[in-house]
């Protein structure tokens, strides 16, 4: 008996999953779907993507769409896990997805982007790094800077200017972007012949404290510290060096965005640290000021690149359908394979960078830019010295 | 050796947060015999209410501190009251899952209302004391941190041994339904102890907030487990094992990092406290107790 | 004078005193417990326990309260090693054994407080009680080899013939929790026997009987003693049991042996009254 | 044992065969004809897997009575290890199918050994001091995978432990061609993804079958006696340590092969995929089902992976949800009060359950 009635629980459930997708697509709208995490440890990078994608999809409605049609767009949650955002993409594709943007974080892309290949969508991830999420897979773009570019870009950086500086690095083993980064830097600072005199990680389990890690920095001598992690961590390890008064040039990559606008976050620790990094919220152009402001109405935060990302995402979208001057009713493959050819035609002015291009491989193509950090503000880093 | 005496200090400040969290967990532990999995969770809710009363509010430190402990005592109670006590005689697993359920309701509750943006938190004191010509800073949030540990440490001790309430709770870790028929009130004393428990909670929020100052709607999970290994390191239902395992843990880690592998920080730790489970099956200060046959 | 006197063992006499059955004096005896002692923290729980029982005897070992009597049997069964002493089983030396080789020589035990698998079934226990008896190994169980088909039913065939000394076949495939309390007694001693044991250990078996069930309970110790040939020695408060059933008794009263002998020498042994009594006032 | 007599637990084991055989022919015929939607497709194999995983710990904590909190380390072990299986073989076995078998026998076998060497120790040990311990073992192995750079090239396995955190995929110093398996912390990418739902139906029968008739059996029973109460099975002659061991290495082997199959089901793979939560939320299925009450984890499994999803239409508030219907779940089923009621409503059964 109650086998029975939970076997029957089973089966309502399956055919509610199935059920609740049953919609299909009407033609007057084009369907964008996104997946990042908006719950667990990462939510805060999937739900700032979301937002700034919001602001997007609420600009081009409210001016008309794209191409006649208005955009239906569609976030889902994977927690930052895998199995859960192909769950998140199969949900979306019963919904009728046309384009995807997402996914936010690596490893799940790497899945998705797997499906996205052989389902021939049309995907491009805001912030997810790793080669690996474009590697082999025509379809698949990244409007982030892809790892090996940040950590060369950085390596050849501090080659150029402080090329006697003795480095430290530390980064977060089991976090496939920071260790990405580490990677390529390491490399081409070897290439380089820079000094790297002490290598420190640390897990998302080990995250609170850093001082066992600068205490041997610190002992090793090193005078600058390159961290290619996210700015949570970042803002710790420089108040804890602070604590021991030790003061090395600390130089960071995009992920250290947003550790100005940090809620309560003491500015003055950041004073000369330097980023890496495609945007600043602080920036003059219209652009970014208008995003911004929009950003800061609807969720009461300053907006960090992943948002930025995520803006810049929806509108590369556009430019791209666009160009490659889609109609309504192609159909999802169709749409693919020309925006595919679309995307690697066009120049693109966003939030994060002024004529992005895009290679064959689904790179990118932006040059970072270093910037310093002075009284709480970004400055191109040649202008500050 | 100053580097030595240097990971040792960070190894104790460290420590000294587990210990803490560890003496909630142990008391809770002891006298309601359950793994009380939200802990962490409700160290992290002290965090965010003390921080916003400080900055939000305006509150004075102390009046911000005190109002994180008046926040988690009522919180742990209701959470004792609604989740806990309807299950007092089911299965300890049934309630375990339970506290799991907890605490994944208070981290997607503060997602909610707090966001998922880091905060940072203002530490409560700030400063370092310099040693040696400022070689081997000390900073006063690690020694505020440890003497806090240590008051709290003896004073439960005292509190379960001289006060009549404390015995009542003892008397509840050794048989509770002979605690019953001597007239004790089985219920009342375990809301009691998780009141104790949560207010201890809120205080390792602040402390842990001020050590490491930024705050998540994780904030609390791995210094949750990591203050769980500290007390069954230490014994678990033993204060004084609690405060040992905490400030053990914290030095193991902090010198692994330091001459082994900073990656493998976690395994040393983990591994060393499965080597002591072996040695001592009830950790170090536990009391083994053989099954009478 | 004597230079090497610490290092020559004291002499210490073996037991002559030993009782048992005339109808085991042919063959030696199951059980020889000699000098066995344990202390726990310098408590000397049990102190030089010397007993021997005979192929076939039942044997009763009582005492107040707190005399150690359960503490024998623990040492016995090897729940504790013995700090002192030693213990012959079948005439095998069981020092440094455990509990799952004792029980490998022979040695099965019921429990004063009752400890039974009472999730699984009635047969299951017996079944269990035969453990070491089925042969076959988790691969064979796991794909339902022809030797699992094979033991099994032997062993199902055997643990009703063992149910049926205590007419509990009906009973075969309630959990044994359900069972009620004297079912609960009955049905640990079947699978004692499962265990195809030469010595039969008994923690209070008659403990929260009726008197008419105490009665049948004499009944069936008897019955199995003849069916089995086997040694049975019994923890028991009850005097009727232990007088009317019991061949050979022992007394033990603070952790020491007082009195051994047949049930009519024990009753009218004055140490045995006083330590139940208590002594009597002077005059 | 008595063929013909069917008894209750023999039913109950051939309903749970059948239950689980139909469901998959229904959904087979579905998946083929294409009335599955994405979701529901792209579901059924993770969902095998945790069926598998979930029975698999009922093993050790329903019928050997032993609470485990780092299952999830064997499923991790297996992963890897099946992953590394499969991807050596590329190019050297062509039929996916023997690959995957390959792959599931190399990530049972591996994990079996972890079990072995986490067992042996660990079983010691007892309640609480065991769970703790187990948890230990499932943080380590994460921290461990995370150090472990894997790479094959023509003259076979590279593999190097990365424990400075110094080397990269550079210092396998694989040939031109060769494939880099495993990037620490980055975990395995390019992951061919062979896992079907009918190799996944395949396993669920194995588990079945290896843990049903291990329980019907002399050794599961003398497992089940070590639950209920150790000491009178010691005083019938029952090896402790051998059963446990038993117990828990066939435990350990039947996650690994369900770590095998979730890992070639994803392109990526990372060793925090298996972290704490994921050893909780098997746990979770264990309990829900009922503790060593085998159909009840299947179905448990499937309603815990399939809650979530449907969820989704609440967005932000799926987790909040997720964990108010844990709460109201278990108080429940296990309140004196609201059983009670439950009791009237349904019949009671009378499978064995016990307390933790």
């Amino acid at each position: 008996m109650k086998r029975l009635l939970a076997l029957m629980l089973v089966v309502v459930m399956c055919a509610a999953v199935m059920v609740s997708c049953g919609n299909k697509d009407d033609g007057n709208t084009l369907k964008i779907g996104g997946i990042g995490p908006i719950t667990g440890s990462a939510a805060i990078y999937g739900q700032a993507v979301m937002n700034g994608c919001k602001i997007a999809v609420d600009e081009i409605n409210a001016n008309g769409g794209i191409g006649g049609m208005q955009i239906e767009f569609n976030f889902q949650d994977d927690a930052n896990v895998a199995e859960s955002s192909v769950n998140a993409y199969n949900k979306l594709m019963d919904w009728g997805m046309d384009i995807l943007v997402g996914t936010v974080t690596t490893t799940p892309c790497i899945s998705v982007s797997a499906k996205v290949y052989t389902d021939r969508v049309f995907a491009l991830t805001p912030s997810a790094s790793s080669t690996d999420v474009t590697k082999d897979k025509d379809n698949m773009f990244q409007l982030c800077f892809s790892d090996p570019n940040q950590g060369t870009g950085s390596a050849t950086y501090i080659a150029a200017n402080m090329a006697d500086k003795k480095i430290a690095i530390i980064y977060r083993n089991d976090d496939a972007y920071s260790q990405g980064i580490r990677d390529t830097f390491a490399a081409e600072a070897r290439a380089k012949n820079l000094n790297i005199v002490y290598e420190g990680t640390f897990t998302e389990d080990t995250a609170t404290d850093f001082s066992v890690q600068l205490t041997a920095a610190k002992s090793a001598n090193a005078d600058l510290i390159f961290l290619p992690i996210y700015y949570q961590p970042a803002s710790v390890i420089l108040s804890q060096a602070k604590t021991m008064d030790y003061a090395p040039t600390f130089f960071g990559v995009d992920g250290m965005d947003g550790i100005l606008t940090m809620e309560n976050f003491d500015i003055t620790l950041a004073e000369g640290v330097m980023v890496l990094t495609p945007f600043s919220s602080d920036a003059e152009d219209d652009l970014t000021k208008n995003f911004v402001k929009k950003y800061k109405e609807l969720y009461g935060e300053v907006p960090n690149q992943f948002a930025a990302d995520g803006y810049d995402c929806i509108y590369a979208v556009k430019a791209a359908y666009e160009k490659a001057g889609c109609t309504k009713d192609m159909t999802r493959t169709d749409l693919c394979e020309a925006l595919v050819k679309a995307i690697k035609e066009i120049s693109f002015d966003g939030l994060t960078g002024q004529d992005m291009t895009w290679s064959d491989k689904g790179e990118v193509n932006k040059m970072p830019i270093a910037v310093v950090i002075k009284n709480g503000d970004y400055i191109s880093a040649e202008a500050a010295e | 050796m100053l580097e030595f005496l240097s990971y040792l200090i960070s190894g104790i400040s460290l420590g000294s947060v587990y210990a803490i969290i560890a003496l909630g967990y142990t008391m809770v532990y002891g006298i309601a015999k359950m793994l009380n999995f939200a802990h962490g969770d409700v160290i992290m809710v002290g965090g965010y209410v003390s921080l916003l009363a400080m900055t939000s509010l305006g509150l004075p430190t102390w009046a911000a501190i005190l109002l994180a402990m008046v926040v988690c005592t009522v919180l742990g109670v209701i959470i004792e009251g609604l989740a806990y006590k309807p299950l007092r005689s089911a299965p300890s697993l049934a309630v375990l899952i339970t506290a799991i359920g907890v605490s994944y309701f208070l981290q997607n509750s503060a997602l909610l209302i707090w966001g998922a943006n880091p905060k940072v938190y203002s530490p409560i004191i700030e400063g370092t004391f310099k040693l040696f010509d400022g070689k081997l800073p000390i900073s006063y949030i690690s020694m505020l941190t440890v003497s806090v540990c240590i008051v709290i440490m003896i004073g439960l001790t005292i509190f379960t041994s001289k006060s009549k309430m404390g015995k009542a709770m003892r008397a509840c870790s050794e048989d509770k339904a002979a605690a019953q028929l001597m007239g004790i009130n089985v219920n009342k004393t375990i809301s009691l102890t998780f009141a104790i428990g949560s207010a201890l909670a809120a205080i390792a929020g602040v402390l842990l907030c001020s050590s490491y100052p930024t705050l998540m709607p994780t904030t609390g999970s791995m210094p949750g487990i990591k203050a769980f290994t500290a007390a069954v390191f230490g014994g678990i239902g033993s204060i004084p094992g609690a405060f040992l395992g905490g400030i053990l843990l914290g030095i193991i880690e902090s010198l692994a990092k330091a001459y082994i592998s900073t990656q493998l920080a976690n395994t040393v730790v983990f591994a060393v406290l499965i080597i002591v489970l072996l040695v001592r099956p009830a950790g170090l200060l536990g009391k083994y107790v053989p099954e009478k046959v | 004078m004597d230079r090497f006197a610490h290092r020559r063992g004291k002499l210490v006499p073996l037991p002559s005193d030993a009782l048992v059955p005339e109808r085991d004096i042919n063959s030696s005896p199951i059980l020889e417990a000699r000098h066995l002692g344990i202390e726990f923290g310098g408590l000397k729980a049990v102190d030089d326990f010397n007993l021997t029982i005979g192929r076939t005897e039942i044997a009763g070992l009582i005492g107040p309260n707190g005399a150690g009597k359960t503490t024998v049997f623990n040492l016995l069964t090897k729940v504790y090693q013995p700090t002192k002493g030693t213990v012959l089983i079948d005439g095998i030396d069981t020092h440094g054994m455990n509990t799952v080789q004792v029980s490998k020589i022979g040695v099965a035990r019921t429990f004063q407080n009752i400890r039974l698998f009472s999730n699984l079934t009635v047969e299951e226990n017996v079944k269990l009680g035969m453990h070491n008896q089925i042969k076959y190994g988790m691969f064979s169980g796991i794909l339902r080899a022809p030797n699992y088909w094979k033991e099994e039913k032997r062993a199902h065939e055997k643990a009703m013939e063992l149910l049926q000394i205590f007419d509990m076949e009906n009973l075969a495939n309630h959990k044994a929790g359900s069972l009620p309390y004297g079912a609960q007694r009955r049905l640990e001693i079947v699978r004692a026997l499962g265990t195809n044991p030469g010595l039969l250990l008994l923690d209070e078996p008659a403990a929260g009987m009726n008197p008419s069930e105490t009665a049948e309970l004499m009944e069936n110790i008897l019955k199995i003693r003849d069916t089995f040939k086997i040694a049975i020695m019994l923890i028991e408060h009850d005097m009727n049991l232990v007088m009317g059933i019991c061949e050979g008794i022992c007394v033990l009263n603070f952790g020491k042996v007082i009195a051994k002998g047949s049930p009519e020498d024990i009753q009218s042994n004055p140490v045995v009254i006083e330590a139940y009594l208590g002594k009597k006032k002077e005059g | 044992m008595k063929k013909f007599n069917l008894k209750k637990t023999t039913k109950v084991d051939f309903a749970t065969y059948l239950g689980v055989i139909v469901t998959f022919i229904v959904l087979f015929v579905m998946q083929n004809g294409g009335m599955l939607s994405y979701s529901m497709s792209g579901m059924l194999v993770p969902i095998c897997c945790f069926i598998v995983m979930a029975v698999s710990l009922n093993l050790t904590v329903g019928i050997l009575g032993e609470l485990s909190l780092g299952h999830a380390g064997f499923v991790s072990v297996g992963a890897f290890s099946g992953i590394i299986a499969s991807q050596s073989l590329i190019g050297v076995i062509e039929s996916a199918s023997l690959r995957l078998a390959i792959a599931l026998v190399a990530g049972a076998i591996f994990a079996a050994i972890a079990g072995v060497l986490v067992g042996i120790p660990v079983l010691r040990l007892r309640g609480d001091y065991l769970a703790i311990v187990t948890l230990a073992f499932g943080e380590i192995i994460k921290d461990l995978i995370n150090c472990l750079l894997v790479g094959i090239d023509s003259k076979g396995l590279h593999v190097l432990f990365n424990a400075k955190g110094l080397l990269t995929v550079e210092d396998l110093h694989l040939e031109e061609g060769g494939r880099v398996i495993i990037k620490g912390a980055q975990g395995a990418t390019g992951i061919q993804t062979i896992s079907t739902f009918t190799a996944g139906f395949i396993l669920i029968m194995i588990t079945l079958v290896v843990v049903l008739n291990l329980t019907r059996s002399r050794s599961g029973r003398a497992i089940m006696a070590l639950r209920d109460n150790r000491i009178a099975a010691e005083s019938v002659g029952i090896n402790v340590t051998k059963y446990k061991l038993m117990a828990f290495v066939t435990s350990a082997a039947l996650a690994g092969a369900a770590g095998a199959l979730y890992g070639l089901n994803f392109s990526a793979v990372i060793s925090s995929t298996f972290n704490f939560n994921i050893s909780i939320e098997i746990l979770l299925m264990v309990v829900f089902g009922g503790l060593g009450n085998i159909w009840g984890s299947v179905i448990a499994a499937a309603v815990i992976r399939l809650l979530p999803e449907l969820l989704r239409e609440f967005n932000d508030y799926r987790m909040l949800f997720y964990a108010i219907i844990l709460i109201l779940v278990m108080i429940a089923t296990n309140n004196p009060t609201f059983k009670n009621m439950l009791g009237k409503l349904i019949p009671k059964k009378k499978g064995a359950e016990i307390d933790g």
